[in-house]
């Protein structure tokens, strides 16, 4: 049992902000939706919970149609990006009030029970005095959550829950966001235009690009073979490389006049967009199957722990992800290895995937 | 272009009896003439303030501010000659594009001979050409921003250019290019900029030296690759880097202390309490039991895919390690850690406490 | 029904010619009412200097219509006031044509 | 600096001498008045204040204006509240056009209205009474109130709304816990704003009552233009309509920054 | 979620409609038709409006109102952009300045044409006897001029701490980054006045304009307790012609002026509402 939306579309003013889209999401599912600003993901999160109506399709929660049932009455919480508090209460009063205002009829020893119990797991036990606007942005933000874990709603909506936060706090909540959310009965549905937030948090992911679900599937199924080049270049962290490139009956890919690879392609012969993660490519060898290519800095950037490096191969321009924390200066020569296991073949005109171009080397799926 | 020095300066908003007020404590820093400089720290840690009072925004309440070995303390910003890039897009909305960009230079009485190319290498420099007849009211926050950008590096007799966290809000793909436009301007104009930021990715890919501040004061300055490899404090082992540093509370006793029931094998010729730093990067990982190891928990298994982060738990306290995508075990696992002796870092106990 | 009339909104010194004029303007609005149910209108941009839906050229139309005439009273007097008419006529058409 | 505060004092006085003189003058005897000039009495008297307060004519305006502007404030804010709502959260067909009439019959001049009101009022057999004073005011003090109120609602996110049905709240408890005391301050300034609006006005209030209902103002200009005015007893009773504004801006001082800034007075 | 707007805004209908509506059509047959009482009403056509149109009495209040409009918005949002430049910007002195500002707005306005009534009074007054220290004879109900200064100067008075409590929120509202840039740019003090102030006050000044607009253009109270709008009908305005042609029951001209009246303030209230939209959406919808 679990959410299933069919063919789900809505318009507003006449102009359509989604269209068809179809998918179930069973308890106990981590669904992350994927995508760029205004493609469309919040949109769907609050048809999916109710909060906006569904001008066409429908939306069932375990079998049972859902159209017409009032949000106060579906067994839903919601996170949104904001951090959206009542800014008259006290932090208690937030937490506690799904438990007030709903028809559960707790005594209030329960309800103060509950509410310090979310406090606690949340690290909000000493500010539930406070009012919202006197606490800092991240403590704002784990009193929205803590509201919505503290109902026991069987299904979670977290809207970019993490958007507005600084970068460490970013860092640190995502990993107890997981945690606190596995095990629940319910489903966990979650919006993000972070590509990191969806493999690392999710078990399903749903990309939505331009106002339509283009792929939706377990997280690492989607991530090791992503449906369309789109999809590729938007699931991947930095963006993927993409380049265009010819493909012979021996199993010939060229990429450029010096990067011709031989592999056991999935795919025909033909002309094919040849899409590699940064970390396709690496500053040493390590595997004989490697192939080298020279390139030359434009710009390397420290993220995290790791390089990125945007360089030129010819005229194509790169970006490789190494992991350690190097200053290359721009115009200095390298030279990169690139693994032929990692490349994506899609197709040239449709940008749909046609296969691996190497599927025997592919590293096993987790 | 011009070495801006600061020396001694201190500044405090209320000063409050306790002294917590202050905004910068005895603070000394140097910045080379032409350099890419950051200023890297969390909100609230006096980063602004500092760029304030570099540009003659703000009167420090003690200390002075030197250009080029000459003392600026009591100058106003016009005389500073210095140029200011804010956190959020100030336009004068009245104006089309090139009115703003060739505002500071009329202000100065450049002739309109050579604002007009000035203005339009700037516009080309960040993609602005398209734009340059609007009214700067109609455009979008980033194209805003861009325009303030403009108007920062327009002047050729600017002694620094100061950014505060310029890049807010602009979209991840094209910070890239902006940041690069940045840096491409720096270095073939050898101007002097100085870059605040929250953001380490910014800091550290910006500068060449990077200071980190906390609470007013200087934690360190130095090269991505010094911050990121030998920390003077625990807070910029955790700030510097993700995930951040793991810290372990020990006591030395004979040269070696022990974090749970491992021996960490690293020598310390003062005995006494210590605090234990470790990357993520050097906490190894094994899914069976070997001697002289921590006996962890897995508790967050969190997928990068290029690596995978764990989220360790021991019987105190967690820790995080970094290991490769083919690590299988997932949540709820036991596994043994052991650290990487060459990567360990031993600093003070009584240093600030982890944020 | 006309003594109940005459009564209680006698004050109001209906003729049938004032209620044509009113009955005009209640029809235009229920029209437009009916014909943006059926089809929204989208804001747009003609020679009128802002970007306009159905309902906003209406009550320009109505507007100027008004304009018109009180002008062509103010200027000319009582006299070939049914030129005010025409010209009204000819400006809403404008109006709802290209405006 | 100096100048800037110089200025502003400068100002001040100004503002404040008329006021001063009305003050005074309420505590001359009518003989200093109109005798010579001075700044302030040579003999402070109340007897003006003694006379209005002993007259049941002054009384009873008084009286007849209270309950009317309160009448209008209560009406005004049980219809405004619900409008600005709807306005401030849903954009639906005609919304615009519809706040845009509103807002034309804040600005429609009193005097066009009052023969026909004076009529309705008379077919209503409401004429001479509080009430009809009350609505008659409604049409300038509803669309203000609206626009008010609406600016106030604007500045609260929708997600609270949303939020609070997540949580479970019905429409009725949701408004009374969560939205009113979130736009308590707007109530507090549209309730201003409507109470000076309804106490100041003068032409509607003279049009609908004879004696029954005759407002404060009304009998306040009824002494001008004749010879032989009392000044002291004018200046007095001006004294006195002062009061009860005063005490409600008291009331709503801290939201009337917010109104301010938001611009809508 | 399911909208109900009409339902909320129900209540608030009624009561305008019956309110505006039914005078609102009243207004139009009055103007439309001859009325005597007690007789049917005989249509007229425009007739009326040609008569209000022609009327010399008419013209010369319209013209009076229109000049009397632009001369106080003239005086009072320059004045009142300047006081808010003068009012300190934190502090009790803030806090002061704003109260006492705001004093002139709560009394009512017939109050304030007796209080100036006192000031400006010939035997009595204090405006009278220091223009008589300066050898000038002041008289409200004798010089046109000084009837006409005198108004303005109430209505300055009354109305200009409105303009000044707006510019000063208006002010407020800039962020300081505004001001720092200019510094930097090294603009000028009347180019930063020019390119960074004005600008950003230009949508709370165009609410100011508005509302002193609407405001000065039905005034009413203040003339009659001040001139009763004499001197002969020197300061007769827009609804003190109307208010005593109906008070003589001259429905058919009062109706046609009143028409005549609300249209040019509609006309003109859309334009500023249009500006006001145009610049600031959040106000305006």
């Amino acid at each position: 049992m679990g959410i299933r939306a069919e063919h789900v579309g809505r318009s507003i003013a006449g102009r359509s902000v989604l269209e068809g889209v179809s998918c179930e999401i069973a308890d106990g599912d981590f669904a992350v939706f994927l995508g760029p600003t205004g493609a469309g993901k919040t949109s769907l999160l609050r048809m999916l919970a109710g909060i906006d109506l569904v001008d066409r399709g429908a939306v069932y929660y375990d079998g049972q149609d859902m159209r017409g049932v009032p949000v106060r009455n579906r067994p839903i919480a919601m996170v949104y990006q904001q951090f959206v508090n009542y800014p008259s209460l006290t932090v208690f009063e937030n937490i506690a009030s799904p438990l007030r205002a709903g028809r559960q009829g707790l005594s209030a020893g329960e309800v103060t029970a509950r509410v310090h119990e979310a406090a606690e797991l949340l690290g909000l036990a000493g500010v539930l005095t406070h009012r919202p606007s006197e606490i800092s942005g991240g403590q704002q933000q784990r009193t929205a959550i803590a509201r919505a874990l503290v109902k026991g709603a069987k299904y979670i909506f977290l809207d970019e829950p993490l958007a507005n936060l600084d970068f460490k706090l970013r860092e640190a909540l995502r990993g107890e966001l997981k945690h606190l959310f596995r095990k629940r009965g319910g489903a966990v549905i979650y919006a993000t235009p972070d590509p990191v937030d969806a493999l690392s948090m999710g078990t399903h992911v749903g990309m939505v690009l331009d106002g339509r679900l283009v792929q939706y599937g377990a997280a690492r199924a989607v991530y090791d073979a992503p449906a369309t080049v789109a999809v590729g270049e938007y699931f991947s962290y930095p963006a993927m490389n993409v380049v265009d490139a010819a493909l012979d009956a021996q199993g010939t890919l060229r990429l450029s006049q010096s990067l011709v690879l031989h592999g056991q392609p999935e795919a025909p012969p033909g002309r094919y967009r040849a899409g590699f993660r940064a970390h396709a490519l690496d500053l040493v060898r390590r595997s004989t199957a490697d192939a080298a290519l020279p390139a030359t800095v434009q710009l390397s950037e420290v993220v995290g722990s790791d390089t990125e490096i945007h360089v030129r191969h010819e005229s194509l321009p790169l970006t490789v992800l190494t992991e350690q924390v190097r200053r290359f200066d721009a115009g200095e020569a390298i030279e990169l290895f690139l693994n032929p296991a990692e490349i994506f073949l899609f197709d040239a005109d449709t940008g749909k995937l046609a296969g691996r171009f190497a599927a025997s080397m592919a590293v096993e799926a987790h | 272009m011009a070495r801006i020095e600061l020396d001694n300066l201190s500044h405090a908003y209320g000063t409050d009896a306790s002294g917590a007020g202050f905004a910068i404590q005895r603070l000394n820093l140097c910045w080379e003439d032409g350099t890419a400089n950051a200023l890297l720290g969390p909100s609230g840690c006096g980063k602004t303030t500092l760029l304030n009072i570099i540009s003659g925004l703000l009167r420090p309440g003690g200390g002075r501010v030197l250009f080029d070995g000459v003392d600026v303390t009591g100058k106003s910003a016009r005389e500073r000659h210095i140029a200011q890039v804010f956190q959020f897009p100030v336009v004068y909305e009245a104006m089309s594009v090139f009115d703003n960009l060739a505002f500071p230079l009329r202000n100065r009485g450049v002739a309109e001979s050579s604002i007009k190319p000035r203005v339009n290498d700037i516009a080309e420099l960040l993609g602005l050409n398209g734009l340059l007849q609007r009214k700067s009211k109609g455009l979008t926050p980033a194209e805003k921003q861009k325009v303030s950008l403009g108007r920062g590096l327009v002047r050729e007799d600017t002694a620094a250019v100061l950014f505060d966290e310029p890049l807010t809000i602009i979209d991840p793909k094209e910070k890239y290019d902006l940041r690069r436009s940045l840096r491409d301007v720096q270095r073939a104009l050898k101007m002097t900029m100085i870059y605040v930021t929250h953001d380490q990715h910014e800091a550290l890919t910006f500068a060449d030296r990077v200071t980190v501040m906390k609470d007013g004061a200087i934690q360190q300055t130095g090269t991505p690759d010094e911050l990121h490899r030998n920390p003077a404090t625990p807070f910029v082992g955790f700030f510097i880097g993700s995930p951040g540093m793991n810290f372990f509370d020990v006591e030395f006793q004979n040269g070696a202390c022990s974090v749970g029931e491992m021996v960490v094998p690293v020598a310390c010729a003062n005995a006494g309490p210590a605090r234990l730093g470790i990357r993520p990067e050097f906490v190894e990982v094994r899914e069976d039991a070997a001697a002289n190891c921590l006996h962890c928990r897995i508790r967050v298994v969190e997928d990068t895919g290029v690596y995978k982060v764990l989220t360790l738990e021991t019987e105190s306290q967690q820790l995080k390690a970094r290991v490769p995508e083919r690590f299988a075990p997932a949540e709820g696992a036991a596994v043994w850690v052991w650290f990487r002796e060459e990567a360990l870092r031993i600093f003070p106990a009584q240093g600030e406490a982890r944020p | 029904m006309a003594d109940w009339f005459t009564h209680h909104l006698g004050w109001m010194y209906w003729t049938w010619q004032s209620a044509l004029f009113f009955g005009a303007i209640m029809a235009s609005i229920a029209v437009l009412t009916v014909l943006d149910l059926r089809q929204p209108s989208v804001p747009r941009k003609g020679w009128l200097p802002i970007p306009t839906t159905r309902g906003d050229r209406l009550f320009l139309a109505i507007m100027s219509a008004i304009g018109l005439h009180l002008l062509w009273l103010g200027l000319a007097g009582a006299a070939w006031v049914a030129g005010a008419s025409v010209l009204s006529a000819f400006l809403a058409v404008a109006i709802f044509w290209k405006g | 600096m100096k100048k800037r505060y110089f200025l502003l004092a400068l100002y001040f006085l100004l503002l404040f001498a008329p006021i001063y003189w009305m003050l005074i003058t309420s505590l001359k005897t009518d003989s200093e008045i109109l005798a010579e000039f001075t700044l302030f009495p040579k003999q402070i008297t109340f007897e003006h204040y003694r006379e209005i307060f002993g007259s049941p004519e002054w009384r009873g305006s008084f009286a007849n204006s209270l309950i009317y502007v309160t009448l209008n404030v209560l009406i005004t804010l049980a219809v405004a509240i619900p409008a600005a709502y709807a306005f401030s959260r849903w954009s639906f067909r005609g919304s615009h056009h519809l706040f845009f009439w509103l807002l034309t019959n804040r600005m429609a001049p009193a005097a066009v209205f009052m023969v026909p009101f004076t009529e309705l009022y008379y077919a209503m057999h409401l004429f001479d009474t509080h009430l009809a004073v009350a609505l008659a005011h409604c049409l300038f003090s509803i669309p203000l109130a609206i626009w008010i109120l609406e600016g106030f609602m604007s500045g609260i996110p929708r997600e609270i709304d949303e939020t609070a049905y997540i949580d479970g709240y019905s429409f009725p408890r949701f408004f009374v816990k969560i939205f009113f005391p979130l736009i308590a301050p707007g109530v507090g300034v549209s309730a201003f704003f409507c109470f000076t609006f309804s106490w100041v006005e003068l032409i509607l209030a003279k049009a609908l009552t004879v004696t029954e209902a005759k407002p404060i103002v009304v009998t306040l200009t009824a002494g001008i233009g004749a010879e032989g005015v009392k000044w002291g007893l004018l200046s007095a009773a001006g004294v006195l309509t002062m009061i009860p504004g005063a005490l409600v801006v008291y009331f709503v001082r801290n939201s009337m920054a917010k109104g301010f800034s938001l611009g809508r007075i | 979620m399911r909208q109900h707007p009409w339902l909320f805004l129900f209540p608030a209908l009624l009561i305008m409609s019956i309110s505006a509506f039914v005078p609102m059509m009243t207004v139009v047959n009055y103007s439309l038709h001859n009325i005597f009482a007690g007789s049917s009403p005989e249509f007229v056509g425009l007739e009326n409006y040609a008569a209000v149109l022609s009327d010399a009495d008419f013209r010369g209040a319209l013209v009076r109102q229109l000049f009397f409009t632009v001369t106080i918005l003239l005086i009072e949002i320059p004045l009142g952009v300047l006081l808010a430049h003068a009012i300190p910007h934190r502090g009790s002195g803030m806090a002061l300045s704003l109260v006492l500002l705001g004093i002139p707005l709560l009394i009512p306005f017939n109050v304030v044409g007796i209080v100036w009534r006192l000031f400006a009074q010939s035997d009595i007054g204090v405006i009278p006897s220091l223009a008589a220290l300066a050898g000038y004879d002041y008289n409200v109900s004798l010089h046109a001029v000084d009837a006409w200064l005198t108004l303005v100067a109430l209505d300055v008075w009354h109305w200009t701490p409105l303009a000044a409590l707006l510019a000063f929120s208006g002010l407020q509202a800039i962020p300081p980054a505004y001001y720092q840039a200019a510094a930097i740019d090294g603009a000028s003090t009347w180019s930063t006045f020019r390119h960074v102030t004005l600008p950003r006050l230009r949508p709370v000044l165009t609410i100011g304009v508005l509302l002193r607009f609407m405001d000065s253009f039905t005034i009413y109270s203040e003339p009659l307790t001040l001139t009763g709008g004499g001197p002969g009908n020197t300061t007769t305005f827009l609804s003190f012609l109307i208010a005593r042609k109906a008070s003589s029951y001259e429905l058919g001209y009062a109706g046609a002026a009143s028409i005549i009246y609300l249209y040019i303030v509609i006309v003109l209230s859309y334009v500023f509402f249009q500006l006001l939209s145009g610049k600031q959406g959040a106000t305006a919808r």
